[in-house]
């Protein structure tokens, strides 16, 4: 039963007779963070509703911008018209990273050709530029194999598209169109997992699950600042900022109206205080011990400060 | 006026399907409780004619009528008729036999539990008193909770009749109703209408020059949509006036 | 009485015209956006040009080559689903007993009411790769397992839907065709089918219906590529696939991109009507009436 | 060959084809369900049925995602039936071959091919924001009922209209209005065929997940609802968050998930089934 | 063994409907090209004796027969017997009009068409031969594209005797086939009958006591499922050995 609590144990202390609900909504890609939130949340505080929804962090804003829920969950940050909308709504938030997602870059098992990749490499093999002419292996590294490339992606509407772009390309929402795109990382695993020929890329956490069936590329980004040569991800090297640049924050918005709310206020404070944890749990990266703490001062200047409005 | 006293009158009546003339002009008066009998050989419009007096065709899209119809002097086509009482009025059978496909005993009570009556021991009574008359009773007595479909073609018939009778209309149009019936059942049913007759004003389309002798007051002879000749059943068996009267009656038609 | 009788015929008719108001709504809510759409970008293009990539870099906003993968996968759900549902519909009328068939309908029926989301990673992790044993230059993602699943998946609209019209067919016909010789498949075809016509019609409508508007099992395994192709073996994109993925996803919403999944709506939406249209034309044209 | 064994020859080419046809749907059907046997069953247990969502795999459970599909049932069974039946009544029953008529004809087969993400758009719009439901029970089933209603319109009017015409004279010459006739007479011996519509339309809104989660459905819900403007999770829904998990264990609650929806389905057809049989048994000509 | 040639003999034939018993015993041979009428109250299994004569009853569930009936001194309930060939050669009409709804032209040469010819002339003049045999080509013929269901009852009934007679059977079966007729179109079936009897063996089912006498040159008389009487027409109109028959035959049963 949910009443439990985790072997673990939870830090922090949350007052045992809060009330009220609390209302989450948005990207797919936080969602299980913070779904194991509420739920450890929940044997805290048994009386405190919390729903959490996934409606894509585009969706999440929507709704937040318009004051229907408390929280938004989103994997990139918020654009300047959504936030737009929010102030019209006379809603002031607050953004607060939780933990890294490291983006994989993935090849079939049996592909013994690529031992690396360069970010450069990746930037010829995915700019819009390269739609319909960069279609064989050995059109990005002459040693590499005459043969046809097939390349797998996550969907265009998702951040970690938006991400990836923004990353390799160098400007976000720009690459080729002509490749398997999708929404669900698993069909993408299925997809690589059974193309000799392919190259992908999804979300670590897609990746770790899926080892035996995958092959992950090691990923240079040619600037020794960032550790030397090709890394790969893994916890320490996201965690550490040397797998770059393909890691990426992932962040909840929390609105100003909420956090006149003792319970949201503890539920922030309680997502901060258990994030590390909860986020490795369910296959994501926790960010640095002290991150963690400036978020949180972050959070209650913010909470103090709407406070007095 | 007319001194006698009409249960039913056509005036001028035409009746179409959509641009298909099927009732030419009709005039004629029935009297009440008498038996009128409408002939004339197959397609001639003696049915369109019978479901014109209780507006069974206004439910025929493209159908149209044009004239009067009267029932004891009001027109059954004016705006304030309410058809289902005008049914109440005008009962009728049909040439197909139609059960519903429910028991029996809800066949026979149908029209009196539309009407809102709910007593068991009234339903119960008039059910039984309906199918004696159409002679059914004894032979589906123990079977009233049963499907009506199970029976025979002729047992169907009877009990549309049984259906018909029992919410006691005071005209009864009857679409050759015993075309599907033999001889016996034919026989009790045209003691029936013998019977009925006294209570009754009875308009019947037959194919059977017998019946209508035997039965029939009056007898209406149709052809094409037109009305050729109507007059006592015995004067016309006896001295037709039109020739194609003459010819249809003694089979020398065509 | 007669007050009671209007009042609920009022109810009736207040009932069928919600459908209007329905209708009216969609229709509402999928043009204020599109109008919006239209606005910025020319209907001439939306419907002329080849590309679809209205959330790239370079964009262009050519809705055939989602019409074309629409198309495409329900072509070949029709395929499946038409000529096996029809036979279904005919042999469980004309040819079993009738406890087969009692207990066989609802047993189709099932594969109506399995979800979606199943269906489609069936098609994506077993269709797929058995048809890739056969066909070895079949893409991972393709219209062509999509669509066969669908069919599979459509298959009881038809078969039962069918079956009902069929057997409402007066017995009397079948026994003069009977009557005069025929075999079971003569009475079936000669007799039945055409009788029941319009049944029929309806039942394929509104599987064609299901088809063109099924998004899961597209969206999972046919792809997310739009292409003006009709090649069935490589990843195609449909205009449900399309609005899923993008209301699933992270455009910002009120954007033009945005605003494309109402563009895309509303051409589903004429395009089903176009479709209604004509088989509702056909239906009257070649309606028999029986008694 | 003669002509007479041809046809025989086709007749029985035919007999074998429908067997075939028949059972390859039946054997599809078969292979699914093993699969899914196979993967889930050993996952479903009291808890798994009882307990509430939660990010390990092993501990969650469906609580509140079968609850919710339970409500989302009822409530639009309660909105679209009547809605349906009385509309498909009045089109095939009461209303002339009219203009509008017609159009409500086309507009209802046009309905019917609206895709159901449009049917989420709208609900959205409509029900989420103008009349300010937000994601509750009574949003979702207004949505629902929405996308069901033209499969219910078509099909009771394909059942009203293979009621003999016999049938409605008989009743109207015995003096029944229009409404006693329908009642008494066409609804009845359509019955059955409305089931199957009814069946149709249910095993469709049961297994739909799309319209729901852009009305705003969720995924986590710890709690179950216990009044239509609750917020809700349902069955297609969580298994769509399982599958797209990156934890094969994920994937095992999700078959498992699916018998249950499928459980909740057959027992639904089951119901639905039995009733029609029961009418069909008593109506036949 | 029977020195005459019988078309159609039953042999110790009983049939159930489930468990009701609906045929008792028959024991009847019918002679080649006559006419053979069965009569009988109704619900007596006239039809449903007709109908197991060319296995219509095949396709009722729960419905049962035991013993024999043989066609040319063939059993035709046999396992070699192709009930498609046996129904090309035993035609039958029914008691309720039941044409396609199709032209009536290819309500004609439905028969025809499904035994594989195309020829169109052939088609054609078999279809004016057989619609003019049933008087109806005069009425018909230049409509023959149109709908058989705009036909009336009576016009409906001769194109189903019609569409029979198309396919050139040696038998031909009739349930009440003039019972929705006009006694014009009647005349004309019965003079048909009379016709074709010196080419076909002819069963017809009547409930009209004057066309058994008619038509017929033998008659069979039921009466709850059993075969009470058979005999020459004239004998048994004339001295019935039964009591119950002459009661029948005189109208004064029950
Ligand atoms: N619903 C209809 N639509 C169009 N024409 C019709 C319709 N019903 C009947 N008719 C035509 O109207 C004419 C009269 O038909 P009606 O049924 O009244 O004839 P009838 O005298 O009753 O014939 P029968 O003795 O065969 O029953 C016929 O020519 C028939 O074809
Ligand atoms: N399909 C059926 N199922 C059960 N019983 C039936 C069925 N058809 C006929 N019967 C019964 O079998 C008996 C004989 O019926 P049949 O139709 O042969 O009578 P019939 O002599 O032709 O009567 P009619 O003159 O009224 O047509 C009747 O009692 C009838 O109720
Ligand atoms: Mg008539
Ligand atoms: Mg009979
Ligand atoms: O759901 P997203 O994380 O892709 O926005």
């Amino acid at each position: 039963g949910g009443n439990n609590k985790t072997e673990e144990g939870t830090n922090g202390t949350v007052s045992e007779n809060l009330t009220g609900s609390i209302q989450i909504d948005g990207s797919s890609t936080v969602y299980p963070i913070t779904e194991a939130v509420a739920e450890e949340f929940r044997a805290e505080a048994p009386d405190v509703k919390v729903t959490v929804g996934v409606s894509g962090s585009g969706g999440g804003f929507k709704k937040f911008s318009r004051g229907e829920i408390d929280l938004a969950n989103a994997s990139r940050s918020i654009k300047p018209e959504e936030a737009d909308a929010a102030k019209e709504n006379n809603i002031s938030f607050v953004e607060l990273s939780v933990a890294f997602d490291g983006l994989t870059v993935v090849v079939h098992p049996e592909n013994n050709w690529v031992k690396e990749i360069t970010v450069a490499e990746l930037k010829k093999i995915w700019e819009p530029a390269a739609q319909g002419k960069i279609k064989k292996w050995n059109q990005i590294r002459p040693e590499w194999p005459d043969k046809e490339i097939h390349l797998y992606g996550a969907g265009v509407e998702s951040g970690t598209y938006d991400y990836f772009t923004e990353a390799i390309v160098g400007k976000s929402h720009s690459s080729r169109g002509d490749y398997t795109a999708s929404e669900d990382d698993n069909v993408l695993v299925q997809g690589v997992s059974t193309d000799p020929l392919a190259l992908g890329f999804f979300g670590y956490a897609y990746y770790e699950e899926n080892q035996s069936k995958l092959k992950a590329v090691p990923v240079d980004d040619q600037n020794d600042a960032n550790g030397k040569g090709a890394i790969l991800p893994s916890m320490e090297t996201v965690k550490d900022g040397s797998y770059a640049p393909l890691s990426r924050p992932l962040f909840i918005y929390v609105n100003s109206k909420a956090t006149a709310r003792p319970e949201v206020v503890e539920f922030v404070n309680f997502y901060l205080d258990n994030a590390a944890t909860l986020s490795q749990e369910v296959g994501y990266i926790p960010m640095p011990e002290e991150q963690y703490k400036e978020q949180k001062a972050k959070f209650q200047q913010f909470a103090s400060g709407s406070a007095k409005k | 006026m007319s001194k006698k006293n009409y249960k039913l009158e056509a005036k001028d009546l035409n009746a179409y399907y959509g641009s298909f003339h099927a009732l030419k002009n009709i005039n004629i008066a029935m009297e009440e409780k008498a038996v009128t009998a409408f002939i004339g050989p197959s397609g001639c419009g003696k049915s369109t004619f019978l479901r014109t007096l209780n507006r069974m065709n206004d439910y025929i899209e493209g159908f149209r009528v044009e004239g009067d119809i009267l029932l004891d002097g009001r027109d059954i086509y004016a705006k304030d008729v309410r058809v289902d009482e005008l049914r109440k009025e005008v009962g009728m059978v049909f040439q197909k036999p139609n059960p519903f496909p429910k028991t029996i005993f809800e066949n026979v009570v149908y029209g009196l539990k539309i009407q809102g009556l709910k007593d068991k021991r009234v339903l119960a009574e008039t059910a039984e008193k309906s199918l004696r008359q159409t002679a059914l009773w004894d032979e589906v007595k123990d079977k009233l909770d049963k499907s009506a479909l199970a029976l025979s073609g002729g047992q169907q018939q009877r009990l549309c009749i049984a259906r018909a009778l029992a919410i006691s209309p005071s005209v009864i149009l009857m679409d050759e109703p015993t075309s599907a019936l033999d001889p016996i059942s034919t026989a009790k049913i045209e003691e029936l209408i013998f019977k009925l007759k006294n209570d009754y004003t009875i308009v019947i389309v037959t194919h059977n020059m017998q019946q209508a002798g035997r039965v029939s007051d009056y007898t209406a002879f149709f052809y094409m949509g037109e009305l050729v000749e109507f007059a006592k059943t015995r004067t016309m068996f006896t001295s037709p006036k039109h020739e194609r009267t003459q010819n249809y009656i003694t089979g020398r038609f065509g | 009485m007669r007050v009671q009788e209007r009042i609920i015929e009022g109810l009736l008719w207040l009932s069928a015209v919600i459908t209007i108001l329905i209708t009216a709504a969609i229709v509402w809510v999928l043009l204020s956006e599109s109008v919006r759409f239209f606005s910025e970008v020319s209907i001439i293009d939306f419907l002329t040009d080849k590309q679809w990539t209205p959330l790239f870099a370079e964009k262009h906003f050519g809705i055939l080559p989602l019409v074309a993968g629409t198309l495409l996968t329900t072509a070949v759900a029709i395929a499946v689903a038409l000529p096996i549902g029809l036979t279904i519909a005919v042999y469980l009328n004309e040819y079993s007993p009738g406890r087969f068939r009692q207990t066989i309908k609802p047993l189709l029926e099932i594969l109506a009411s399995i979800p979606t989301v199943v269906y489609g990673f069936f098609a994506l992790t077993v269709v797929t790769p058995f048809l890739q044993k056969l066909i070895p230059s079949l893409a991972g993602f393709n219209a062509l397992s999509a669509g066969i699943v669908m069919g599979i998946m459509i298959i009881p609209m038809i078969s039962s839907l069918s079956e009902d019209a069929i057997s409402a067919v007066p017995r009397s016909l079948r026994e003069a065709a009977y009557g005069m010789g025929s075999t079971r498949l003569q009475t079936a075809f000669g007799v039945m089918v055409p009788a029941a016509s319009s049944g029929i019609v309806v039942s394929v409508i509104l599987a064609i219906s299901r088809a063109v508007g099924e998004t899961m099992i597209v969206a999972i395994a046919a792809g997310q590529q739009p292409r003006l192709t009709l090649d069935p073996t490589v990843p195609i994109e449909t205009i449900t696939t399309y609005i899923v993925q993008v209301s699933l996803g992270d455009v910002p919403h009120g954007s033009l991109e945005y605003r494309t999944i109402f563009a895309a709506g509303i051409t589903l939406f004429v395009f089903t009507f176009a479709l209604n249209n004509l088989s509702f034309w056909i239906k009257k044209k070649y309606q028999e009436k029986y008694d | 060959m003669t002509n007479a064994e041809k046809n025989r020859l086709k007749d029985k080419a035919f007999q074998v084809f429908g067997v075939f046809c028949t059972f390859i749907g039946l054997v599809i059907l078969a292979i699914f369900l093993i699969d899914i046997l196979i993967e889930g069953l050993a996952r479903i247990d009291w808890d798994f049925i009882t307990s509430l969502p939660s990010r390990r795999a092993s501990r969650a459970g469906i609580l509140t995602a079968w609850a919710g599909t339970l409500w989302i049932l009822v409530l639009t069974s309660v909105i679209a039936f009547p809605l349906g039946i009385a509309a498909g009544v009045y089109l095939e029953e009461y209303s002339k071959k009219t203009r509008l008529a017609n159009f409500l004809e086309v507009n209802i087969a046009n309905l019917a091919g609206v895709p159901s993400i449009i049917y989420g758009l709208l609900g959205m719009e409509m029900f989420g924001r103008v009349m300010g439901l937000g994601g509750s029970i009574l949003a979702g089933a207004l949505t629902l009922s929405l996308l069901v209603l033209p499969i219910i319109i078509v099909t009771t009017r394909e059942a009203i209209k293979a009621v003999p015409r016999s049938i409605r004279d008989a009743s109207y010459a015995l003096g029944a209005s229009k409404w006693q006739t329908t009642w008494n007479q066409v609804l009845p011996a359509s019955f059955g065929g409305i089931l199957t519509g009814v069946i149709l339309a249910l095993s469709r809104a049961v297994g739909e997940a799309a319209p729901l989660i852009v009305i705003g459905a969720l995924a986590y819900v710890p709690f179950v609802p216990t009044s239509p403007t609750d917020e809700f999770t349902v069955l297609p829904i969580q298994i769509f968050n399982w599958t797209s998990r990156p934890q094969a264990d994920f994937l095992v609650n999700a078959a498992a998930a699916i018998i249950i929806l499928l459980l909740i389905t057959f027992i639904l057809n089951g119901i639905a089934v039995y009733l029609r049989n029961k009418w069909q048994k008593r109506v036949k000509w």
